[in-house]
C-alpha cells in the first residue's frame, strides 16, 4: 500500500485523531498522530491484516528548532508481508513531554524509547522500565534538545573536556 | 543406543578432523613480523610496506601554505588553529610551489617554468627549485645526476595526471598548530588544501611518533624564520 | 513469511527459593565485545535475568552531528561499527544521495565507477566483519585458534584498504557522491590492475579456507553442543526485537535489503540469500545460536561471489566522484537503511536545507538485536550468555554511538 | 599371572590389606642409611663417625634429596609453558615469544622474576589464611605425586607398594586447594569457578580411577615399578595393547586426566571468557605463579603416568635393545602426550557444565565399567600373557580402528551436502 492509502485507511479509523499528512518536504511523507491515540493507531496498523506492520524500524525523538514548541516522535514502521512502509509522527509539546508508550506492540520500541527519553526526556506512559539508557542514570538534563546546556561538572571532572 | 554410539563416533570423528586443520597450520610459516625490529623495510624481509597515501602524521610545508584556513574550517574535532592576518589588498609575500602529480604516482615539488595554468598532454614541463616531500627521497632519485644538482626536471606532458597550481601567500600566519592528540586521522584537510602543502606521512615516522606527554603532540609549524628571508627560493624543504 | 516451529529449547527449571547471586559481567569483561555491562542474577549457574547496561561508549554522536556538515560526519560514522566502517559510511552517504536526490536542481548521479568500487570495498568489508565476528565467537566459546586464523586473513583485507583509502579501520573512504579519491587510482591504471590482482589472489586463498573453518570449528561437535538449541529466536521474537541481517535470516526470515529493496548496483549481481534450516546431525534448530553463527559463514562465500561478479566485470572507466558543488540537503526528511554486515543499518536525516543536519538519528542493527538478550538469556547458563553475546555479534560502538 | 578368581577367593585376601597395607618406606631410608654407613661415615674421623646419628643423618639426607627435587622439578613448568607458548604459536602461524634470550627461551624466566616483584595482593574482604594457604596445597600436591613417578629403573624417588594408589589420593587432595582458593578470594568469578572445578575433578575422578583399575586387575599390584616392570617384553606388551580394553581405557584415561589438569575442552574452572580466571582471579604476583606452576606439573604428571601405566613406562619398544626406553625414552613418551594435550587445547572448543557433567557421567563411566567388565572377562580366558592373547588383543584393535575408519569413510560419503541454507 502507498502512505496515501494508508492515510485513508486511518483517517477513516480513527477520523479525529489523525492530524494530516505531510508531503511538501522532500523525503519521506510521514502522518501527523495525535500523541494520545499513537497506541490505539500503531495497534490497529500492526494488526490489521491488510496492513500488517511488524517491525518498528526506529523510533526517534527529534528537536527540529529551538524555537519550537513540540518534540517531535517519529514512527518508522514496515511490513515484511506487503512490503510497505509508512512514517508517523507525534508532536508533543516541550512543556509537558509525553505520550503513551509502544513497547509492547513492538519490542524494540523498549529501547528506543529509552533512548529517546534519555536524550530528549520524552516521557512515554506505559513503559515498563523507563531509565536512562545511555547516559549515567544521575545526568542532568537531555542532551539532544537544542537548548542543552552541557553542565560544567559531572561527579567533580570537567565535562566540556 | 545406535544415537549413543553416533554420538560418540560423532564427537571423535569431529575432533580428528579440527586437530588435522591446526596441525596442518602447524607446519605453515609465520605470519607475523617481529615488528620493532623488522620494520626497517631496507634490511629485513617480509615486512610490509606503508603504501602510499596512508593516513599518518599530519604534516605542513608551511612555505607553501597560503593560510586559507579551509582545514581548520573542515576538521571536525578541530585540531587545527590558525591565527594570522590578511596582508592589505593587492600584497602578496610569495607564491606556493607547484606540485606535480604523476602517472606512476610520485609527486615532485617545484616551480613550473612558465605558464602553469594550461598544461596540455603534448607540452613537456621543466621543472625547477626541485624540493622533496618529507619522506619521498625518491624523486630527487629520479632525476639526472646533473638534475640534482640544479634541481631541475623535465618532465613530458604524457607522464603528468595533474598539477597544483601557485597560489599567492596572502596571510601572514602567526601560528599553524596541529593537535595530533585530537586528530582523527579523516584526511578531510588535505584534501581541502588548494597547494597541497598540509600532507599526512605515508611513511614510518607518519606512524611512529607517539610521545610521553600529550602537549607534545601539539605540533607548531612555524614560518617566522621565513618571513624574515623574504621568499621561498631559496628555502630547503623542511627537515 | 513463514514461521518456525519451536523446538525443545535447553530451559532449565528455576527452583524460586535457592539463594540468588548477582554478579556484574562486564564492563571490563573478556568476552562482552567491547564495554557491555551485564547484570546477571545467578542461581547457582543458571542465569535467572541478565539485564543489559549499555552506554559506557556513548559519544552522542547524534548531538556531533548537529554541529557538524555533512561530509565532515563520514569519519564519524567510522566510529559507529568500526569494523565494518565501509558499510558505515555507504549508509550514512547513501541517505544523504537519497535525500539529495528529490532536488531536482542539484540533481547528481553517483558515477558508475563508484557504485562499483562501493559494492567491490563493502563486500570486501562485510568479509572482514564476518571474519572477526567468526574469530571472536570461537574465543568466546574457547576456541583460541580460529581467532587468530580470522585475524590473520583479515589482515590481508586490511591492508588491501590500506592502499585503497589509506586506513586501517576508520576508512572515510564513501564520500557524498562517489568514493574518495585521496589515493588516486586511474581507471585501467597499473595500479588498478595491482589491486583487482590483489583482491583475487585474497579470493584464491580464502574461499578454500571458509570450508576449513567450518571443519574446524563450525561442524566440531563441542562447538555445536554449545551453541545448538541455545537461546532459540523466533520469527516473531526476532521481527519484535528489530533484530535484522544475520540474526534475522538465522531465524529463519529470507530477508536482505541487498535483494529485496535493492539499491546502488546490487541488482546487477547474482547472489543467495543464506537463511537457516533446521540441522539435525549437528541438532541446531532454526532461530538458535548456531544458526546465526552459520548464516555469516555463509555470507562470507556470497560476499565471495559478488567480488569475483565484480573483478570478471571488471571496473567501468570514468570518474569516482559525481560533480557536486556542495552538500546541502533539500529541506525534509529521510530514513533509509541498508543491509550492514550486522543488519539494517538505517539513517534517519533531518534536514532544514542548511548544510549541517538538524536530527540525524543512527538505527544501529546491534541495539535493537541486543535489547533482545534478556528475553534470550533467562534460564540458561552463565555459558550460554557468552555464546548469545557473541552469535548476535555486537559492536559496542555501534550500539551506544 | 595368576588367576583373577584364584586372587579373590585366596585366604589371603583382605579388603582393608590390600587397599591400606603397610605403606612400606623402609626401601628409601634404607638406601640414605646406606648411603651414610658406606660413604660418609668411612670418611669421617673415627670418633665422630662413633658417635655419628645415624637416624638423624639418614633423615638429613632424605631432606636433601626432597631439597634437590623440589629444586628441580619446578624447572619442569618453566620449560613446559615456554613448550606451550612456542607450541600454540606455531599452530597459530606466530612466532611466539621472541624477545628474552635466543628465540625467547628466557621468556618464562622473565614472567617468573616479573611475577616475583609483583604486589602480593591479598582482598581485604576475604580469608586471609585460607587465601595464604591455598597455592601452597596446590603446589605441594601437584609436586608431591612426583615422588611416585618411576622416571627410569634408577630414578624415582619412593617405590611404594601402592605407587598408583597414592597418586590417585594425593592428586585429589588439589580439589581443596581450588575450593579454598576459590571461596577466600571473595569474588564470584573465584567461587563459580572453585565450584565447577570441584564438581568436575571429582567426577573425572570416577573414570581416571576405574581405568586405573583395569590396569590394576591385570598386573595385580599398585606398585608403579611392578606395573613397568610387566611390560618389559617390547611395544606389544605394553598395557594398551594387552587388551582391546585397556585401549580403551587409555583413552579414557588420558581426557579424564585433561580433565582432571583443567585444560582445554575442560578448562572450564579458569574459562577466561566466562567467568575470567576461575579460581585464580584475586591472585598475584608469586601466588598466581604457584598456581601456575603447579598447573603445568600437573600435566607433566598426568602424561607421565599414563606412560606408566598404558605405555611403557621407561622400557623400550622392542625388549633388549633401549629405543624409546630409559630416562630419555620415558620423558619422550611424557612430552609426547604432553604435545597431544596441546595439540588438543589448541584445537578445540569449550563445553559446557552441564555437557561436561553429561559426557563424565554418560559416556566414560559406563565405558569405563564395561572396560572393567572386559579386562575380568579376559583375564579369564587368557590367564598369562602370552603371544596368542596379544596378537589376538592388537587383532582386534587393528579390526576395530579399520573398521570405524571405513564407517567413517562411508557416513562421510552418504553424508547430506551441507545444507544451502
Amino acid at each position: 500500500m502507498k502512505p496515501e492509502e494508508i492515510y485513508e485507511v486511518l483517517t477513516k479509523q480513527f477520523g479525529e485523531a489523525v492530524l494530516g499528512f505531510d508531503t511538501e518536504l522532500a523525503g519521506d511523507p510521514s502522518i501527523r498522530i495525535a500523541p494520545s491515540a499513537i497506541t490505539d493507531v500503531c495497534q490497529y496498523l500492526a494488526e490489521t491484516d491488510t496492513l500488517a506492520f511488524d517491525s518498528l524500524m526506529c523510533l526517534s525523538g527529534a528537536d527540529l528548532s529551538a524555537k519550537d514548541e513540540e518534540f517531535a516522535v517519529v514512527y518508522h514502521i514496515y511490513a515484511m508481508q506487503h512490503r510497505h512502509s509508512i512514517v508517523l509522527k507525534a508532536m508533543v509539546p516541550k512543556t509537558n513531554p509525553h505520550l503513551p508508550s509502544v513497547s509492547h506492540i513492538w519490542k524494540t520500541a523498549d529501547w528506543h524509547e529509552r533512548e529517546a527519553y534519555d536524550l530528549y526526556g520524552i516521557l512515554f506512559e506505559g513503559h515498563q522500565d523507563l531509565r536512562r539508557i545511555l547516559l549515567p542514570d544521575d545526568w542532568d538534563g537531555y542532551p539532544l534538545r537544542k537548548d542543552y546546556k552541557e553542565p560544567e561538572f559531572y561527579r567533580g571532572m570537567r565535562v566540556p573536556y | 543406543m545406535d544415537k549413543y554410539i553416533r554420538n560418540i563416533y560423532r564427537g571423535v570423528y569431529t575432533v580428528l578432523v579440527g586437530m588435522r586443520v591446526t596441525i596442518r597450520q602447524f607446519f605453515e610459516p609465520n605470519v607475523t613480523h617481529q615488528y620493532p625490529y623488522e620494520h626497517d623495510y631496507e634490511k629485513k624481509r617480509n615486512v610490509r610496506e606503508i603504501p602510499k597515501g596512508y593516513r599518518g602524521q599530519l604534516y605542513n610545508r608551511i612555505e607553501d601554505c597560503i593560510g586559507c584556513k579551509k582545514c581548520e574550517m573542515i576538521c571536525p574535532v578541530d585540531c587545527i588553529t590558525i591565527t594570522g592576518t590578511k596582508l592589505p589588498r593587492g600584497e602578496q609575500l610569495w607564491d606556493s610551489m607547484n606540485v606535480v602529480h604523476l602517472k606512476d604516482g610520485t609527486e615532485v615539488i617545484g616551480i613550473i617554468e612558465g605558464d602553469d595554468k594550461k598544461i596540455k598532454s603534448e607540452d613537456s614541463i621543466t621543472l625547477t627549485n626541485i624540493t622533496s616531500r618529507l619522506g619521498s627521497q625518491e624523486v630527487i632519485d629520479r632525476l639526472e645526476p646533473s638534475g640534482a644538482e640544479s634541481r631541475t626536471a623535465t618532465f613530458s606532458g604524457d607522464e603528468v595526471s595533474r598539477v597544483v597550481t601557485r597560489n599567492p601567500v596572502v596571510f601572514y600566519l602567526d601560528q599553524f598548530d596541529i593537535d595530533m592528540s585530537l586528530c582523527m586521522y579523516c584526511g578531510l584537510c588535505t584534501e581541502v588544501c588548494p597547494t597541497e602543502c598540509l600532507v599526512m606521512k605515508d611513511s614510518l615516522e607518519g606512524i611512529e611518533y607517539s610521545k610521553f606527554d600529550r602537549s607534545d603532540l601539539i605540533f607548531n609549524f612555524d614560518k617566522q624564520e621565513m618571513y624574515s628571508k623574504g621568499g621561498t627560493e631559496d628555502v630547503e624543504a623542511a627537515d | 513469511m513463514e514461521t518456525t516451529q519451536q523446538t525443545e529449547s535447553k530451559i532449565i527449571e528455576l527452583k524460586p527459593f535457592a539463594d540468588e547471586m548477582v554478579v556484574n559481567m562486564g564492563p571490563q569483561h573478556p568476552s562482552t565485545h567491547g564495554v557491555l555491562r551485564l547484570e546477571l542474577k545467578l542461581d547457582g549457574e543458571v542465569v535467572r535475568e541478565a539485564i543489559p547496561h549499555i552506554g559506557y561508549l556513548h559519544r552522542c554522536f547524534e548531538k556531533h552531528s548537529e554541529n557538524l556538515s555533512y561530509p565532515q560526519i563520514i569519519p564519524f560514522t567510522d566510529r559507529m561499527d568500526y569494523v565494518a566502517a565501509m558499510n558505515q559510511n555507504w549508509g550514512f552517504c547513501l541517505a544523504v544521495e537519497k535525500l539529495m536526490e528529490t532536488d531536482e536542481s542539484r540533481n547528481f548521479e553517483v558515477p558508475e565507477r563508484a557504485e562499483y568500487l562501493r559494492v567491490l570495498i563493502c563486500e570486501l568489508n562485510r568479509i572482514a566483519s564476518h571474519l572477526l565476528s567468526f574469530g571472536t565467537y570461537g574465543m568466546d566459546i574457547g576456541a583460541f585458534t580460529p581467532f587468530l586464523y580470522a585475524f590473520r586473513d583479515r589482515e590481508r583485507l586490511l591492508l588491501l584498504f590500506e592502499k585503497v583509502c589509506g586506513a586501517r579501520l576508520t576508512y572515510n573512504y564513501i564520500r557524498i557522491g562517489g568514493v574518495s579519491e585521496i589515493i588516486p587510482m586511474e581507471p585501467g591504471s597499473i595500479a588498478e590492475q595491482n589491486f583487482l590482482d590483489e583482491i583475487e589472489a585474497f579470493l584464491d586463498y580464502f574461499e578454500p579456507l571458509i570450508d576449513e573453518y567450518n571443519d574446524l570449528l563450525t561442524k566440531n561437535s563441542i562447538f555445536a553442543e554449545r551453541t545448538t538449541r541455545v537461546a532459540v529466536m523466533s520469527a516473531e521474537m526476532a521481527l519484535s526485537y528489530g533484530a535484522t541481517g544475520p540474526n534475522l535470516r538465522g531465524s529463519g526470515v529470507d530477508w536482505d535489503l541487498r535483494r529485496d529493496e535493492p539499491y546502488s548496483i546490487y541488482d546487477r549481481f547474482d547472489f543467495d540469500v543464506p537463511v537457516a534450516v533446521d540441522v539435525p546431525e549437528l541438532g541446531s534448530v532454526v532461530g538458535d545460536c548456531w544458526s546465526r553463527y552459520k548464516i555469516r559463514m555463509d555470507e562470507m562465500k556470497e560476499s565471495v561471489r559478488i567480488v569475483r561478479q565484480i573483478l570478471a566485470e571488471g571496473l567501468p572507466s570514468g570518474p569516482v566522484m559525481a560533480d557536486l558543488k556542495a552538500v546541502r540537503p533539500p529541506q525534509g526528511e529521510i530514513y533509509f537503511r541498508s543491509e550492514a554486515p550486522r543488519g539494517e543499518l538505517g539513517f534517519y536525516i533531518v534536514s532544514d536545507g542548511t548544510p549541517k543536519p538538524v536530527r540525524l538519528k543512527g538505527r544501529s542493527p546491534c541495539f535493537s538485536a541486543l535489547s533482545a538478550l534478556q528475553e534470550l538469556s533467562r534460564g540458561l547458563m552463565v555459558a550460554d550468555i557468552i555464546a548469545i553475546i557473541g552469535s548476535i555479534d555486537i559492536v559496542m560502538g555501534e550500539v551506544d554511538r | 599371572m595368576s588367576d583373577f578368581r584364584a586372587m579373590l577367593a585366596s585366604p589371603h585376601f583382605n579388603v582393608s590389606e590390600s587397599f591400606f597395607p603397610n605403606i612400606n618406606l623402609q626401601d628409601g631410608l634404607n638406601w640414605a642409611e646406606e648411603f651414610i654407613q658406606n660413604v660418609v661415615l668411612p670418611r669421617l674421623p673415627e670418633a665422630v663417625a662413633s658417635h655419628f646419628p645415624v637416624e638423624l643423618g639418614t633423615v638429613l639426607v632424605m631432606f636433601a634429596c626432597a631439597g634437590i627435587f623440589v629444586g628441580v622439578f619446578p624447572l619442569l613448568p618453566l620449560v613446559l609453558v615456554l613448550a606451550e607458548r612456542k607450541v600454540s604459536a606455531r599452530f597459530q602461524n606466530r612466532t611466539g615469544p621472541m624477545r628474552v634470550g635466543p628465540w625467547g627461551v628466557l621468556q618464562t624466566l622473565a614472567d617468573g622474576v616479573k611475577l616475583l616483584f609483583k604486589e602480593d595482593y591479598i582482598p581485604p574482604q576475604g580469608d586471609r589464611f585460607l587465601f595464604l594457604l591455598a597455592p601452597y596445597v596446590i603446589f605441594a600436591c601437584s609436586f608431591a605425586v612426583f615422588a611416585a613417578i618411576p622416571f627410569s629403573q634408577s630414578i624415582l624417588v619412593s617405590d611404594f607398594n601402592i605407587g598408583i594408589f597414592y597418586i590417585m589420593a594425593i592428586s585429589s587432595v588439589i580439589v581443596m586447594g581450588v575450593i579454598m582458593a576459590g571461596w577466600s578470594s571473595n569474588s564470584k568469578w573465584s567461587l563459580l569457578g572453585s565450584l565447577r572445578s570441584a564438581a568436575q575433578i571429582v567426577s573425572y575422578e570416577i573414570p581416571l580411577g576405574l581405568s586405573i583399575l583395569t590396569i590394576v586387575m591385570l598386573v595385580e599390584s599398585l606398585s608403579m615399578s611392578e606395573i613397568v616392570a610387566s611390560q618389559s617384553n617390547g611395544i606389544f606388551s605394553w598395557l594398551i595393547f594387552r587388551t582391546p580394553f585397556t585401549f580403551i581405557a587409555f583413552f579414557i584415561f588420558f581426557i579424564s586426566s585433561i580433565a582432571e589438569v583443567n585444560r582445554t575442552p575442560f578448562d572450564l574452572p579458569e574459562a577466561e571468557s566466562e567467568i575470567v580466571a576461575g579460581f585464580h582471579t584475586e591472585y598475584s604476583g608469586m601466588r598466581f605463579a604457584l598456581f601456575f606452576i603447579a598447573e603445568y606439573a600437573n600435566m607433566f604428571a598426568v602424561s607421565a603416568i599414563a606412560v606408566t601405566l598404558f605405555l611403557g613406562g621407561w622400557e623400550g619398544v622392542l625388549p633388549g635393545y633401549d629405543i624409546l626406553g630409559g630416562f630419555p625414552g620415558f620423558v619422550i613418551k611424557s612430552l609426547g602426550l604432553v604435545f597431544l594435550m596441546m595439540w588438543l587445547r589448541w584445537t578445540l572448543p569449550r563445553l559446557r557444565v552441564d555437557q561436561l557433567m553429561n559426557l563424565c557421567w554418560k559416556y566414560f563411566i559406563p565405558i569405563a565399567f564395561f572396560n572393567i567388565l572386559g579386562t575380568g572377562i579376559w583375564g579369564l580366558i587368557f590367564p598369562e600373557d602370552t603371544l596368542i592373547s596379544t596378537s589376538i588383543s592388537c587383532a582386534i584393535i587393528y579390526i576395530g580402528l579399520i573398521a570405524a575408519y571405513k564407517v567413517a569413510g562411508r557416513t562421510l560419503a552418504q553424508r547430506p551436502a551441507p545444507q544451502p541454507s
